[in-house]
């Protein structure tokens, strides 16, 4: 689990890992080192205040070199929100987050639909599977260029879809994507807010932190 | 068809978080030499003829800069 | 040339513009005599800005005494005087929560005057020594569909999100109210809550000779110069913010940054006493922290880092740049001090050092611009006993009884009202406003908006935790001051019980006209006196609060607003009872407390008739606190599975709101005049689902509190409609429609 | 000292809501013959000499501007 500077949803990512069974690792910023990690979360927050693009100063992290390094050999990654941003910014997913279509910062429970589940962060869903998580995002806008979303269609990289209403505006509704393995996933909704029926919408926000486990083990 | 630019500022004795934290990530990322860094917004606006500028300095001092802290140029581009 | 302390002796006579800085001639020679001899400009920059209405309460002094004379209660660790109260919640967990008001900026600004309200209250709850865990927004503004509404209101709630989001702290609860009376004033008042171990308690004093002074934080800019005296304490001019002062912008990403420096400062132990920046910024930073220690301390001004180097001395202590902290550190804690600060990448100096002189010291460029005894600055202000006057208008106002304005004769004409009223902009759904605040951040959020109290969890292994709760009616508070604050006080109490916390502490937010108008002095005082009274039957202490005066256009007050905070605890969060309908099976309902024809100042004379008058409903605080015995036992037996207090808009706002929650229909039935049942807002009453097996055991709780129970009909899941037996009956999705439409229609559809 | 003018601005083929807007709110307020309004960012950065404009090209695109939706433009003032 990434700190950066104004990260904010980092200790509820790292209790969602807690309660799927994993046992969280706190990574800092500045420190290129991932001690050994089974796999990175990047949480969701406003890194450096959002200021200038979402994502675009934590980047350039020192973390985030070592990250970039082993997503490319393997190591399951997850951007959700900010983290996604984050992802896009370093150009390991495509595409990137805009402001809001209705220009509101907007916080709801969401209906989605997963739409892989062969990825390191999905394999404990069916095909088809209805979640519903919070979404909480003011630049969560998907945009990527025509070929480059009939790719990621046709690849069945877009892994999570909005279901029930667009919150945002993404292009075909899309909510998050992998890379070409399917290690590395963004989505701008929130699964660590799903996690205990006491405090999130649902428990199906579980399945992701459950799925890496399964991969991990793998 | 003419082109208006507005580049709209906060005025220099405002803070400006957005600048100071890209000036602040500049020398992580191996550039230096830059003193100093404001962000602000950047209007381009394509009007019909007759261009009435005045008009449109009241439409930018009303609508696109918060004259409370932010101040604007203009400029008519043929 | 700069005003030095020796130049100031030589040149008594030298003419000092202290009028307009906002002190009378009185204050400028008592100034003098205390100092014997005229204050420098700095001198004087720093008394006038601690002695306006806003730094010195001089107004209001005299009347919150009263609170402090409350009875000592246990679970007050820190009371009225510090930052924010703290009390103790059990299991070693303190709490404090405070609610501040940043109005007239949010006017001027709205976007960023109300990012800087939830910035200072949020500072005020770090200093000391908590976490920052929620944040509430209590707003006013004037009609919805007044054009200066359309830029307020949207700038305001972005500006609260923006900030709040950010720093990543839930949003939990608030109010929006529309009435005319705000319209030239709207409200912005913030409360924060924050969570710490007992032994984590910080407090603001600077102790220890030798000790050093370190100012952490932003860098000291002109924002906001001459803010505190002039945008807090004085009037607008008729024309409107057309002098503008200078405004705050806040830097969110720099606050959130200086909490987890903060606290990691904290956890390492490294503070002596702490004290944030607000309004009145250094001047009252170094006042307050060295009257409240060792007495002395002296500050060498040219080490504070700047933003713009061209700032004047008299500026930099005046300043009300945002996101700044003061420390009084050991020496030998320095360096680790320093270590933390630079790994968050937050500049921090040191300024001064503590000694026992008994005088703040200031020098600039080597020579000396301030020398005061700072207990003079900080606490020896001017007190006030304005004159009091019972506004002359009220009595005409108690006589204009609604019991003669017209009433629905028919069920159509109730069904039409229901729905009428349901979509009114006071009533109606407000997720336009609280979608744009994160309710999610930090994971521990059990009950936010729109459920009535917001309720959190602290322990995640006990499941101790808190609620809280804010309310308000300025209508009510217009028409009995006295009776208003106590409304406000019984509202927040029952909202925290109906969630099934039992109620413990108290703050509050007093927003009024222009103390110099003795009507509106007298309205302050009956609130304070009202409000005082109501916590000492409740048992509850007040730990702190705000007084905003001086919200007026010309000689028009806006209704005096009291915000009352309730905070409450709960043992287990997982026994927190709901609002919505229809999450248990064969669920009854019922009503508590008793229904009588009441409304003086409610919602329906005002939306349906703009008819402001009679005398609010009765006020029973000992009522309220066996309502609240019964919900927090009924609560911790797992007896409820829905309650919802009933208020503004009466038993049929109620319903329609658990309705549309649990999106399940209900068939009331009512006894004595319909109209009366469904609108009246009668205090003391709350509405409560409950599976008929358990009904004889809650029945027999309200008879042995002797609060009378009424049994009002039943949950009906299979029904999409909201039936009033014999009247009518709404389907759920034309009550949707009503309710959620209004404020997307006046501020915009945010699509899909 | 020299002054670095970017102005950043979304890809015409990506929908600018912002802009979008505004333009939508311009004939409520009276204005008329504006046809189109597209908003972007404004950066004044303060350098220190000598300018090494290609270096802060670089700069402008991996930073200042996110090439995936964006394109800018430099300007070196004296
Ligand atoms: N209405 C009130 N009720 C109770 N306490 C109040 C009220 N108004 C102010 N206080 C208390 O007076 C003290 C000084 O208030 P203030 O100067 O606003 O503090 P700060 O500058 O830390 O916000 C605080 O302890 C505050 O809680
Ligand atoms: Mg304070």
């Amino acid at each position: 689990m990434v700190t950066f500077p104004g990260s904010l949803d980092d200790r509820d990512a790292q209790r969602a890992v807690r309660l799927a069974g994993g046992e969280p690792v706190a990574l800092w910023h500045g420190d290129a080192d991932l001690r050994g990690v089974d796999a990175v979360v990047l949480p969701g927050g406003f890194s450096y205040g959002d200021y200038l693009r979402c994502g675009a100063i934590a980047r350039f992290a020192p973390v985030m070199q070592t990250v970039i390094e082993l997503a490319g050999h393997g190591l399951p990654v997850l951007g959700i929100c900010n983290g996604f941003q984050i992802l896009c910014e370093s150009h390991l997913l495509p595409g990137a987050l805009t402001r809001n279509a209705h220009l509101h910062f907007r916080n709801r429970d969401q209906r989605l639909r997963i739409e892989n589940t062969s990825t390191a962060w999905t394999n404990a869903y069916q095909p088809a599977d209805e979640i519903v998580v919070p979404v909480k995002n003011g630049e969560g806008c998907f945009v990527a260029a025509p070929d480059v979303l009939d790719r990621l269609e046709g690849e069945g990289r877009v892994v999570v879809r909005y279901a029930d209403g667009n919150p945002n505006g993404s292009v075909r509704d899309i909510a998050g994507i992998c890379n070409e393995r399917g290690n590395v996933v963004g989505l701008m909704p929130h699964p660590e807010h799903a996690v205990e029926t006491l405090t999130g919408p649902s428990t199906d926000g579980l399945g992701f932190f459950a799925s890496v486990l399964t991969a991990a083990v793998s | 068809m003419p082109r208006v630019v507005v580049d709209v500022m906060l005025k220099p004795e405002i803070l400006d978080p957005q600048g100071s934290a890209i000036l602040g990530a500049l020398p992580r990322l191996g550039f230096d030499g830059v003193n100093s860094v404001r962000q602000g917004k950047h209007f381009e606006l394509e009007v019909s003829e007759p261009v009435d500028e005045a008009r449109l300095r009241v439409l930018a001092d009303t609508l696109l800069a918060n004259s409370v802290i932010e101040e604007f140029t203009l400029r008519v581009l043929p | 040339m700069i005003d030095t302390v020796e130049r100031a002796r030589d040149t008594p006579d030298h003419p000092q513009p202290y009028s307009e800085l906002g002190l009378k001639s009185e204050e400028y020679h008592r100034i003098r005599d205390i100092l014997g001899r005229r204050p420098t400009s700095s001198e004087l920059a720093m008394y006038s800005v601690m002695w306006s209405e806003h730094c010195s309460y001089k107004s209001s002094k005299v009347h919150l005494r009263q609170f402090g004379d409350l009875p000592r209660s246990e679970v007050l660790l820190v009371g009225i005087g510090e930052n924010a109260g703290v009390v103790d919640i059990g299991d070693g967990y303190a709490v404090t929560f405070k609610i501040e008001s940043h109005n007239h900026p949010s006017y001027v600004e709205p976007y960023q005057g109300a990012a800087t309200g939830v910035g200072g209250i949020v500072r005020d709850i770090l200093t000391m020594g908590a976490r920052p865990i929620a944040v509430m927004d209590p707003l006013r503004f004037g009609p919805a569909d007044a054009p200066d509404t359309q830029r307020v209101l949207p700038g305001v709630v972005a500006g609260i999100g923006g900030y709040g989001n950010c720093l990543g702290l839930p949003n939990i609860g608030g109010e929006v109210v529309f009435d005319d009376s705000y319209l030239g004033n709207p409200l912005v008042n913030a409360l924060c809550v924050g969570v710490m171990r007992h032994e984590d308690i910080r407090l603001a004093k600077a102790s220890g000779p030798g000790n050093q002074v370190i100012l952490f934080g932003a860098r000291t800019g002109g924002d906001g110069i001459g803010g505190v005296s002039v945008l807090a304490s004085e009037t607008f001019a008729a024309d409107g913010p057309a002098k503008r002062p200078s405004v705050q912008v806040g830097d969110p990403f720099t606050e959130k940054v200086l909490i987890e420096c903060c606290l990691e400062i904290f956890a390492a132990d490294l503070v002596v006493g702490i004290q944030d920046l607000g309004g009145a910024g250094l001047s009252c930073a170094t006042t307050e922290l060295s009257s409240a220690g060792s007495g002395g301390m002296h500050v060498v001004l040219d080490r504070v880092p700047l933003r713009d180097e061209t700032l004047a001395p008299e500026e930099i202590l005046m300043s009300e740049s945002q996101e700044r902290m003061c420390a009084v550190v050991t020496p030998s804690d320095v360096d680790r001090f320093m270590q933390i600060c630079a790994r968050w990448e937050v500049t921090a100096t040191v300024i001064g050092e503590v000694n026992e002189s008994g005088r703040l010291t200031i020098d600039w460029h080597g020579e000396r611009i301030v020398d005061v005894p700072p207990r003079t600055v900080a606490h020896g202000g001017p007190v006030y006993e304005r004159p009091l006057a019972r506004p002359l208008d009220l009595d005409d106002l108690t006589a204009g009884d609604p019991g003669r304005l017209p009433r629905p004769s028919t069920s159509e004409d109730l069904q039409v009202l229901l729905l009428r009223m349901a979509a009114s902009p006071n009533l109606c759904d407000k997720t336009w406003v609280t979608e744009q605040y994160d309710r999610y951040v930090q994971g521990n959020t059990v009950l936010a908006q729109p459920e009535d109290a917001g309720v959190l969890r602290i322990d995640e292994q006990t499941g101790l935790g808190v609620a809280v709760a804010t309310d308000g009616n300025g209508r009510f508070t217009r028409l009995e001051p006295y009776a208003g604050a106590q409304l406000a006080l019984a509202e927040a109490y029952r909202n925290v019980a109906t969630t099934g916390a039992r109620p413990l502490a108290v703050t509050n937010c007093l927003n009024f006209g222009s103390p110099e108008d003795p009507a509106v002095m007298w309205q302050f005082a009956e609130a304070v006196r009202g409000l005082a009274d109501g916590c000492r039957v409740l048992g509850l202490p007040v730990t702190g609060g705000n007084v905003s005066f001086y919200n007026q256009t010309g000689d028009t007050a806006i209704n005096p607003t009291p915000i009352i905070g309730v905070l409450g605890v709960m043992t287990d969060v997982a026994r927190r009872t709901p609002m919505a309908f229809g999450t248990a099976p064969d669920e009854v309902l019922l009503v508590l407390g008793e229904t009588r024809d009441e409304f003086g100042g409610s919602e329906w004379a005002w939306s349906e008739h703009h008819h402001l008058g009679g005398r609010p409903p009765a006020v029973d605080l000992g009522r309220e606190r066996a309502l609240a015995e019964i919900l927090v036992t009924a609560a911790e037996q797992g007896l409820l599975s829905a309650a919802h207090d009933l208020s503004d808009g009466g038993l049929a706002q109620a319903l329609v709101e658990c309705c549309l929650r649990g999106d399940v229909g209900a068939e009331v039935r009512l006894t004595g005049d319909p109209f009366v049942n469904l609108f009246s807002e009668s205090a003391g009453r709350v509405l409560v689902a409950l599976p008929a097996q358990r009904r004889a055991r809650f029945t027999e709780l309200c008879e042995a509190h002797a609060v009378p129970v009424a049994e009002l009909g039943t949950v009906r899941p299979e029904h999409a409609t909201l039936t009033v037996a014999g009247q009518f009956g709404v389907p759920l999705g034309e009550l949707r429609a009503a309710f959620t439409g209004t404020l997307p229609a006046l501020f915009g559809s945010p699509g899909r």
